[in-house]
């Protein structure tokens, strides 16, 4: 029932908005899409008291089945995504988006979070697959057709058609990995597998798996060097597309491997596991440094989110179940800092009609005080600020890194764990150089030293903004409850795989 | 019986049905080809159904035994059939387009290809300009 | 009194200043007044509470208090729980206290800034996360409290956002301690990796009973302490540093930021003793600091600048007491020296900007003579130098004297280095510090050419009142405070405190020898290519400034690379396919009988796969 | 010897069969009927349909069988009906209805006296493809499979223009060829196995000893090559693409539906048959397939003329439909079955809306020239302004919900990408088998191919949503009401079947 909850009024309002309600005014839409959203939310809230499952046939032939529960390593995602649904629908609130009608518009971000929501519910390997590729053509439409309208039409083109075409690529990888998956153990049901932990597959077996599997969330998490759709696909998405590419579809790649690969094979992905950890230690680095000249500021933040998704990945490598409560964290944390920075960056984008950081109006704290705490705010928790909610994810992952699981090389971990903490120095070199560029200086108008009430954040856009200014902050200073909820079941997760796994 | 003979006709005539099939240009004998073709499968049939093999199961040894020729007289018909629809379209072709050259390049073309710059895979056809790609004929 | 008293003062003097923080920031723009009076109230009442807490603490061992809770990371135990002991309830006690003068002082400093609330309310923070470090028994509350420490930096420092110099200064002092901070970072990881958890007290238990010393984990801890406290080769942000308003300057000099490092060391004090290696390490980069900082001083032609080499070099002293002390000792003697410069620093860093207020600028040029007839000022300003010199009975001189005498029971290598390194310190100090006295009294001051906004109008009436009573009392406190050591139980050697004197007061000799000469001022008779050097710090910042050029020539690399290697699979792929595609499609429609041949290989294909795979 | 005859089985061949008779006759007696023909054909068809019907409602996986030889220990059937088999009759059924459907409103195009000629050439070939699915010797099987080809080899011809001709001659030599290689492959196959049974006892026989094992290798290579084709694998897939193009478009809707309905039918009765010999007597399927994959994505991308787009992707999609043939397992051929479904369904939509839209398109422009004579059509002229060009369907969406959705659905299914369920679904079942087998290799290269088809279909899926033509808005799309039937039919059946893709998989057991 709360299931239902949390899954159907997405699926209801996205459908209803693009199929009925088609030519209404944008008002009514983001009435619509707000409902939908927070009845959405009080489902994400019931779930996780209650942590339901449901469970019958879909496509018995095929072994399909509607199979969807909850568990402590959802919930915190779970939470994510529909409260950012809210967040993003109030947001855009009172935009008339670009390019296309309200309707479909709210109607795409509906059904982008409805795929997400079922990515991060369903227990069955086809089925995951099929909530993976949910995502696919909403965010695409996202990005295709409501994207930057000073962009030319070939540059959004390019943009849409990387973010399809290197998604499809790595879910059709993926595609193969869990048939194969399937074929081999005889069973879909991935709680079943995580619990055999690939005790009936060989070596050999086990290293196919993972490779194919991580290679199809690889792309999507991005790691290094797959990553290349995510930069145009940042700049050129609207801002709720931003938002909800960084915040959501980017966590289906890391919740996939906690998921799908890790438990499933344990014995492959140990084995691929420290390649996993260079590159994304190389990710790491990459990214920061080309945070450090790129020019266009939603580029930055999206090169940013390679960085920060490489600790995410470093952590899950490292065996340990440090890492992967470090990893969770990690994602949840990125989730709400990216969040914060693509709605403050793309309505300032919109608002100075440009992101190039050399022509930026300058002294945000000056002029918008809000717009400029938030960025203070959001580029702090991006450079793993303690005290904000990027820094757990962080340095735990470090640590993981420094002791990862016996079964990993444990001097190549020690060598990522410094790597990835020379990229923690990086990320504070770009923030404060976006912070220096924007939100420091003079400004340059002389009538601009008081700030322009008009030009700042106000009304539900600032409540929006607040509420993930307070979210940062409190993860900060509280992790508590979020690594609490994924601890029980990070370690049955790994204790299975411990025992079970690793005996060809 | 020996069948050395009617196997050895069964391959020539495949042989140089082959041959006309694919190095003739007129319809005509390209037609002529395939009866070949055809000619030395039935050749091949009615060879075979005279005889009796063991491992035949005996309730079908009827069945095989006349079977053969059974298929021969189907593939008859089957090439009359096929003939007279071929003849039909060549006559057409020869009428309206003027040559029986079954390997011309088609006619009708709506568009020939057209070489775009594109950076990925998949944008011809360009939303901001519909027009692109047509050119004629 | 029980230690959970203790405890919940413990916490008390933590979340007070937190909770200021985030009030007097939510106030900030809507009620400034309100918030600034939030920010000083909380202020002294932190200072009341770190009384509590030292009245309240065990005379021996420790007392824990939780925080937000422990967390339990996977194999990794977190506990975030604060340990406090007596050495460092004085520590924090010196904090809070600096802390609230600076924001009694701040009500008068930053009065006219639009954004002085906010300037308040972030001092708040800073205190609360030196407060944390001071307090913390959990390596990563320390860290927190660290990093926040940094953050803080970074915001006072460039508060006067509109000034160059001031966005280069604060971006400079956070990267650099952000990258010596690397090394913090992997240290702190290694240390709790040996033991799977954070907890300090474990892990004094696991090296105390034999285990190996985590010599590597302590040199990289070294790093970040010696970004944050300024030694070789991070010496050159602090200078930079004085960009920001005159309090943040004493709030991160006076009892916070650059004493962090001190603070650390001290409470891993128990595993530096175990590791020879890494104290020698921190006692050659002490030495080395205190030497060369101590001479940049003597010839800074900005009182803030000369009195930023002077912390340098003082918190190089108090880390090389703790690196030569010998293991009983418990470090006491850095920790001293902490506190008491915490009381003379704040109080000449106060009295700075008040001088800067009646000058128009922190320049000895500008501020030649004008600290006369400013009633308590220029004594206790004097005060201040003359602790900072050593001079007795004051309060650098009991603490000063703590550290010759660690330095002179400790056997190792590290430790003879760092008496001889304090014998010239002291020497050099009473040299600048006598010159800083000369010429602020004596002398002429040039008009400043132009007058800052940003500068405050000197005090009067009541905020005369204010920040003479808070300044007068620093001065008593500097004069009179070295009492408080001694109760506590330090002594005082005769002769060591003879020699130390001797050579304190052949500084100040020299140096109003030299200020007889024309001029007056004891510095001109270096040369003036060498004054210039020191002006900015033998060129080190192009040191940095070239490194940072080779990251970000790194980066441009790095961009060319991404879009022209890593992008071309991919670009080269989906071109690939098209260009396929296309010629494909022409050999479908132009060339006649494509389709025949095609037809003939594939039936080979299919002929070849099928008679060799079926067989 | 007695033959056994149940015509209520038979029924599925022998209807479209009689009705063709009877339109033509019907058109000897009424000529010049627009109406009548298209009735007569649909009430065969539905007749048609009864006996499929009731062998996939009887039972899961049970067979239905007539013409049987009274022999021991079992009776042996030349014409049997499996739960698949019968599917593939629905489907071809379904895709022929569908195609008349498209074709009823041309009565202004297409001249009176043809129209009985062009339903009757589609029933013919319809009853040829329903026999196609049910024959168990290979003289029957022939027959049927000539059956279903050569009416479409007329039905393309019909109009007799330029194109046409040319598409049918393409078709012709092909099909020639074909029919060729296919007798000589019979011819081979009775020497083989002395037998004219395409049956699993034939076949373990004949391939226990040596000499006759290798010419039935060469029996089967022959076959593939012949409904090679049929089924437009590559390289036998050069006739495809003009016979598309040249052909009227409800003619190349059916030739891509009920045509390779026919055709994978022929394919899996010899594959079944050869199900017995194990896996590797199927690797030249696998490199065909893939090959027909790869070219026809990777030619699909280059086309702006959408009627060749979907000839391309027919190609592409006839990969997808032998691939699990590779295995040699009775789930294997579900998965080719359902995959043909799916396909079929999609395609015939996709093809439905392109009749749509050309027919708009074609009334615009002789609106536009009746209105501003000499004007407007310079700037229509081209491929743009007959309906066909991709760049036509630009807005689509916008201007209409009903055919921009079955449009967008079809080409998300066709690409296996939600919300176009049914596709993925199959594409699930069609790569289990491979992997099954343990082809990994040739999965993973199959995983390059969703990524080229995602390339393809979303590019015209992208057009869709873009702005309306530059210089040129066509109001809103309004199609007559029997293609909108065809719409509306197939939109409902790929919905349903993407929510529950269950009812399509069930009917196989």
């Amino acid at each position: 029932m709360a299931l239902s909850l949390l899954l159907v009024p997405p699926l209801i309002g996205g459908v209803l908005l693009l199929l009925v309600l088609r030519g209404t005014p944008a008002r009514l839409c983001g009435a619509v899409a707000a409902l939908a959203a927070a009845l959405s939310l009080v489902g994400a809230v019931l779930v996780s008291t209650g942590r339901p499952r449901i469970d019958t046939a879909w496509v018995p032939s095929l072994g399909l089945r509607w199979s969807f529960a909850v568990d402590g390593i959802a919930i915190p995602l779970i939470l994510l995504t529909a409260a950012l649904t809210l967040l993003v629908v109030l947001h855009s609130r009172g935009v008339e988006p670009p390019g296309g009608t309200p309707a479909t518009f709210y109607g795409a971000i509906l059904l982008t979070s409805f795929g997400a929501l079922a990515t991060f519910t369903v227990r069955d390997a086809i089925g995951f697959y099929i909530a993976f590729e949910l995502v696919l053509v909403p965010m695409w439409v996202l990005i295709g057709r409501f994207g930057d309208e000073h962009a030319p039409a070939a540059v959004r083109t390019d943009a849409a058609n990387r973010f399809l075409l290197f998604t499809v690529t790595g879910s059709a990888f993926l595609l193969v990995g869990l048939i194969l998956l399937v074929t081999l153990t005889g069973t879909s049901n991935l709680d079943q597998l995580a619990a055999a932990a690939g005790s009936s597959l060989s070596h050999g077996q086990q290293v196919l798996l993972a490779v194919l599997l991580v290679a199809g969330m690889a792309i999507k998490v991005p790691l290094w060097p797959v990553h290349t759709w995510l930069p145009p696909a940042h700049s050129t998405a609207p801002t709720a597309g931003s938002v909800l590419l960084a915040a959501i579809l980017l966590k289906m790649g890391t919740y996939g491997l906690v998921r799908v690969a890790i438990p499933v094979v344990p014995d492959g992905f140990a084995t691929i596991a420290p390649y996993l950890a260079v590159l994304a230690v190389v990710g790491i680095i990459w990214a920061g440094l080309a945070c450090l000249v790129e020019r266009d500021l939603k580029r930055l933040v999206a090169y940013s989110s390679v960085a920060h998704m490489g600790f995410v990945v470093l952590g899950l490598s490292s065996g340990t179940q440090t890492g992967m409560q470090a990893a969770l964290f990690g994602n949840i944390a990125h989730g709400v800092v990216s969040g914060l920075l693509f709605m403050v960056v793309g309505r300032l984008k919109s608002q100075w009609h440009t992101a190039d950081l050399e022509s930026v109006p300058r002294a945000l704290r000056e002029l918008s005080p809000r717009y400029g705490f938030a960025l203070v705010v959001g580029f702090a928790a991006a450079l793993g600020l303690p005290g904000l909610i990027g820094f757990w994810g962080e340095v735990l992952s470090v640590y993981s890194a420094w002791t990862a699981a016996a079964s990993r090389p444990s001097g190549l971990f020690q060598v990522c764990a410094v790597v990835a903490a020379i990229g923690m120095a990086l990320a504070a070199g770009y923030s404060l150089r976006v912070l220096r560029q924007v939100w420091a200086g003079e400004a340059a108008s002389t009538e601009g030293s008081a700030a322009d009430p008009a030009r700042d954040v106000s009304g539900v856009e600032w409540a929006v903004v607040a509420a993930m200014v307070a979210a940062i902050v409190l993860g900060g200073l509280l992790p508590a409850p979020v690594l609490a909820t994924t601890g029980d079941d990070v370690a049955r997760l790994l204790t299975a795989s411990s025992t079970a796994g690793g005996m060809p | 019986m020996h069948l050395t003979a009617p196997v050895l006709l069964s391959a020539v005539l495949a042989g140089i049905g082959a041959y006309g099939v694919l190095a003739r240009r007129n319809a005509v004998l390209v037609l002529i080809g395939v009866e070949l073709l055809l000619s030395s499968a039935n050749v091949l049939l009615v060879a075979m159904s005279t005889q009796e093999r063991p491992y035949v199961l005996s309730e079908t040894t009827s069945v095989a035994m006349y079977g053969g020729q059974v298929m021969t007289i189907f593939i008859i018909t089957l090439a009359a059939a096929e003939i007279v629809v071929a003849l039909a379209i060549v006559l057409a072709m020869f009428r309206v387009i003027g040559h029986i050259d079954v390997t011309a390049a088609p006619e009708g073309e709506i568009e020939p290809a057209t070489d775009e710059p594109v950076a990925a895979a998949a944008s011809a056809g360009d939303p901001g300009s519909p027009a692109q790609g047509v050119s004629g004929p | 009194m029980t230690s959970s008293t203790a405890s919940t003062f413990a916490q008390l003097l933590v979340a007070v200043p937190v909770l200021a923080a985030v009030v007097s920031l939510i106030l900030a723009r809507s009620a400034p007044g309100a918030s600034r009076a939030v920010s000083a109230v909380t202020a002294v009442l932190g200072f009341l509470v770190s009384v509590g807490l030292l009245v309240n603490v065990p005379a021996e061992g420790f007392a824990a208090a939780t925080t937000v809770g422990p967390l339990q990371v996977g194999e990794l135990k977190v506990p975030l729980e604060l340990l406090v002991d007596r050495p460092f309830a004085v520590v924090a006690l010196a904090v809070a206290f600096v802390v609230a003068c600076i924001q009694l002082y701040s009500v008068w400093y930053m009065a006219t800034d639009p954004r002085g609330a906010v300037f308040q309310a972030i001092v708040s923070m800073f205190g609360a996360a030196m407060l944390l470090v001071v307090l913390s028994g959990d390596l990563l509350l320390t860290l927190i409290g660290w990093e926040v420490m940094g953050w803080g930096s970074y915001l006072l420092i460039g508060h006067h956002t509109f000034r160059r110099s001031a966005r280069r200064a604060a971006m400079k002092a956070f990267l650099l301690t952000r990258f010596a901070d690397i090394g913090f970072v992997l240290g702190i990881v290694a240390l709790a990796a040996q033991t799977g958890t954070t907890r300090l007290a474990v892990i004094f238990e696991h090296f105390g009973e034999g285990a190996a010393a985590p010599t590597a984990a302590l040199v990289l801890m070294l790093i970040g302490i010696a970004g944050k406290s300024g030694l070789i080769p991070f010496h050159d942000w602090l200078p930079d540093a004085m960009e920001g308003p005159t309090p943040a300057s004493a709030l991160i000099h006076g009892a916070t930021m650059v004493a962090a490092g001190t603070v650390v060391v001290g409470r891993l004090f128990p595993l530096y003793a175990e590791s020879t290696d890494a104290r020698l390490v921190l006692a050659v980069l002490a030495a080395a600091t205190t030497v060369y900082t101590a001479v940049m001083a003597f010839t800074q032609n900005d009182v803030k600048k000369l009195l930023a080499y002077s912390t340098m070099s003082q918190v190089a002293l108090m880390l090389g007491a703790l690196a030569a002390a010998p293991a009983e000792e418990h470090g006491a003697a850095g920790l001293d020296h902490l506190v008491s410069h915490a009381v003379f620093k704040a109080l000449l860093f106060l009295g700075a900007g008040w001088l800067a207020a009646i000058g128009g600028g922190t320049a000895f040029a500008l501020l030649r003579g004008r600290m006369k007839g400013w009633g308590v000022l220029p004594v206790s300003f004097g005060l201040g130098l003359a602790a900072l010199a050593g001079i007795p009975p004051t309060i650098g001189f009991v603490s000063k004297d703590g550290v010759v005498a660690a330095a002179r029971e400790g056997t190792t290598t590290g430790a003879h280095i760092v008496l001889y390194a304090t014998y010239l310190t002291v020497f050099l100090t009473a040299m600048y510090a006598t010159r800083a006295y000369l010429v602020l009294v004596s002398g002429d001051p040039e008009e400043p050419d132009h007058h800052d906004d940003s500068h405050t109008p000197p005090p009067t009436g009541s905020s005369y009142t204010l920040v003479a009573g808070v300044i007068g009392t620093l001065g008593l406190l500097s004069l009179v405070g070295g009492a408080a050591f001694l109760v506590q139980g330090a002594h005082i050697d005769p002769t060591v405190a003879a020699v130390s004197v001797g050579i304190a007061l052949l500084g100040v000799l020299v140096s109003w020898a030299l200020s007889r000469r024309p001029g007056g001022d004891p510095a001109t008779v270096l040369s003036e290519s060498w004054a210039r050097a020191t002006q900015v710090n033998l060129g080190t910042d192009r040191v940095y400034a070239g490194f940072a050029a080779g990251v970000v020539a790194l980066a441009r690399v790095v961009v060319r690379l991404d879009n022209a290697v890593v992008d071309a699979l991919p670009r080269g792929l989906a071109s690939g396919a098209t260009a396929t595609g296309g010629a494909a499609d022409r050999a479908h429609r132009g060339v006649p009988s494509t389709g025949l041949l095609a037809v003939l290989s594939g039936g080979l294909i299919v002929l070849v796969l099928g008679v060799a795979l079926w067989r | 010897m007695s033959v056994s005859v149940d015509f209520v089985v038979l029924l599925g061949v022998l209807a479209p069969l009689v009705g063709a008779l009877v339109v033509l006759v019907a058109d000897v007696i009424w000529p010049r009927q627009q109406r009548l023909p298209y009735v007569l054909a649909f009430v065969s068809l539905l007749v048609a349909v009864w006996a499929p019907y009731q062998a996939l409602a009887q039972g899961r996986g049970d067979t239905t069988s007539t013409l049987c030889l009274p022999s021991q220990p079992t009776a042996v059937c030349l014409y049997s009906v499996s739960s698949a088999s019968a599917l593939l009759q629905v489907v071809a059924i379904l895709g022929a209805f569908l195609a008349l459907l498209l074709a009823w409103p041309s009565e202004e195009h297409t001249p009176a006296d043809r129209t009985s000629v062009m339903v009757m050439l589609v029933l013919a070939a319809t009853g040829g493809a329903v026999g196609v699915a049910g024959a168990h010797d290979i003289a029957s099987w022939i027959i049927a499979l000539e059956i279903a080809t050569v009416p479409i080899i007329v039905l393309v011809a019909l109009p007799g223009t330029k194109a046409a001709l040319s598409g049918a001659v393409q078709l012709l030599t092909t099909s020639l060829i074909s029919v060729g290689l296919l007798a000589l492959a019979a011819a081979m196959w009775f020497v083989a196995t002395g037998s004219l049974l395409i049956s699993a006892d034939t076949v373990l026989r004949s391939a226990a000893s040596g000499p006759t094992r290798a010419l039935l290798t060469l029996s089967v290579v022959l076959f593939l090559a012949g409904i090679g084709f049929k089924l437009s694998l590559a390289p036998f897939h050069a006739w495809t693409p003009t016979a598309y193009a040249g052909a009227p478009l409800p003619i190349a809707t059916f030739l891509s539906g009920v045509s390779k309905v026919a055709a994978l039918a022929a394919l899996i009765v010899i594959i079944q048959a050869l199900s017995s010999l194990g896996a590797a007597g199927v690797a030249a399927v696998a490199v065909l397939s893939v090959l027909s994959m790869t070219l026809g994505n990777l030619v699909a991308l280059r086309q702006n003329d959408v009627v060749r787009l979907l000839a391309w992707s027919t190609i592409a999609q006839a990969g997808w439909i032998a691939l699990p043939l590779v295995s040699p397992s009775s789930a294997a051929t579900r998965a080719a079955v359902v995959y043909l479904s799916a396909y079929v369904v999609a395609t015939v939509l996709a093809f439905s809306v392109v009749v749509a839209v050309v027919a708009r398109y074609g009334q615009v422009r002789s609106g536009a020239a009746a209105q501003i004579p000499g004007a407007g059509i310079a700037d229509l002229s081209g491929g743009l302004a007959s309906g066909r060009m991709i760049g036509s369907y630009s807005g689509l969406l916008r201007r209409s919900a009903f055919l921009g959705g079955g449009l967008a659905l079809a080409l998300t299914s066709l690409a296996g990408i939600p919300p176009g369920l049914l596709g993925l679904v199959a594409k699930v079942g069609a790569l289990r088998p491979v992997l099954a087998e343990g082809w990994w290799v040739l999965a993973v290269l199959v995983a390059v191919n969703v990524v080229l088809g995602v390339a393809v279909y979303f590019r015209w899926f992208r057009v869709l949503l873009a702005d309306d033509p530059a210089g040129f808005t066509p109001g809103p799309e309004r199609a007559h009401p029997s293609v909108a039937l065809a719409v509306a039919i197939g939109s409902a059946l790929l919905l349903v079947l993407s929510v529950m893709p269950a009812w399509l998989t069930n009917l196989l057991g």
